[in-house]
């Protein structure tokens, strides 16, 4: 899973590894997150919201991650 | 937020630049949007420029001003542009704007230059303003870009 | 609308030209003003274009929407430039902005010219914004500026 | 006593005569205005706040009025 700013800052690392359940929702790999990487724990989003993208794209809690996909957690982004 | 439906379209343009917007960029991009724009209709005009400042709170030394050399824009390519699109799309279709375009840098931007240009046209003020403020609340939500201060360094 | 004290000076240019608000008039006019800005300070800067709109209700027709072919601007002067940069010095010292620049139109503008230049900078955003509200709530009360419809002949 | 736009407009001039007594304030220039030229009633702001410019300056109903002074009735102006 790709991180950015201070996600990236506090993981110390442009990305990080999951480990989750085949079939997976977004809500599932946020609780999943929350779990294996505790550094990262403040950079939560809401897993019911979710503030995952999904090959690029905002992901509901709801939307399943398959294998192959490009997961980032999009969080306290600052642009302006 | 629910666009409404059944609005003419706008000309939107959206774009990420490296580095900071310079009036070459900005004039580029002026160019493809203002072709589209029939004259008569809009009312008002607004340009915003965000510029880098140099007092930022350093979170590392407990939120106390420290002098910023330059601010380093990480954008997550190619989402970033993307949303910054939707983004514009959004405002326009709820503000009936005529037109709308939004720069926004990705890189090293130093202090006093520009990050961000965002240009609205609307047939009223108000529907011009309105856009302008709810676009960049936005912006600082939904549109995957991070800053990292490059602090000034001490002088010896 | 009273100003707080002890605020920096900040540079005001406050200008009647005649006809359209050009590329030109206001280049002229900002390089005056730039120089006088320390850069650094600024977080946002806003322009604001007021431009002559096509549609204008006819009071001798009820209301009615008429195509119009140009506004004609009088001025009382020289007290509507007076009364201009007073304005833009109260804006600037209430909303503590870091320059202002307000230029407006005498005689005839026609459809779809500029009519109105405002540029505020400020620290932030939301200072910048509400200078520019305000400063056009007043121009419309304040400023003994006054304009003529002239309406588009009706083609034989 | 100098008339603009829609004032200028109904009294069919851009300068009216209004006959005051010496010492004259602008409030009493204000009600000797509405009686002398009805016309301009409509335009007419509240004698008390007084909506006149004495020498090219906004001036309060409390203000005398001189001989010589240039007098301009500043209303529903129309800037932008």
């Amino acid at each position: 899973m790709l991180t950015f700013g201070a996600a990236a800052a506090c993981a110390k690392a442009d990305r990080v590894t999951v480990t989750v359940g085949e079939g997976a929702t977004v809500r599932e790999v946020l609780a999943a997150l929350a779990e294996q990487h505790r550094a990262l724990r403040f950079a939560l989003p809401n897993p019911d919201t979710g503030r995952l993208a999904v090959n690029q794209a905002f992901a509901s809690g709801d939307h399943p991650v398959r294998p192959g996909d490009e997961v980032a957690l999009i969080t306290l982004v600052g642009g302006g | 937020m629910n666009a409404p439906e059944n609005v003419p379209t706008c000309p939107v343009l959206a774009l990420i630049v490296d580095g900071p917007l310079t009036a070459k960029a900005e004039t580029d991009a002026l160019r493809t949007l203002r072709s589209n724009v029939q004259s008569g209709l809009s009312g008002a005009a607004i340009r915003f420029e965000g510029i880098v400042r140099r007092d930022e709170s350093d979170p590392g030394q407990a939120g106390a001003l420290r002098p910023l050399a330059a601010l380093e824009y990480q954008t997550y390519d190619p989402m970033a542009r993307r949303e910054l699109e939707h983004l514009a799309r959004r405002i326009a279709a709820r503000h009936r704007l005529h037109a709308i375009m939004a720069l926004h840098s990705r890189g090293r931007v130093p202090v006093g230059e520009v990050s961000l240009v965002l240009v609205v046209s609307g047939g009223h003020r108000a529907e011009a303003i309105a856009a302008l403020t709810e676009f960049i609340d936005r912006l600082k939500q939904d549109v995957p870009i991070w800053k990292r201060p490059l602090w000034e360094q001490p002088t010896a």
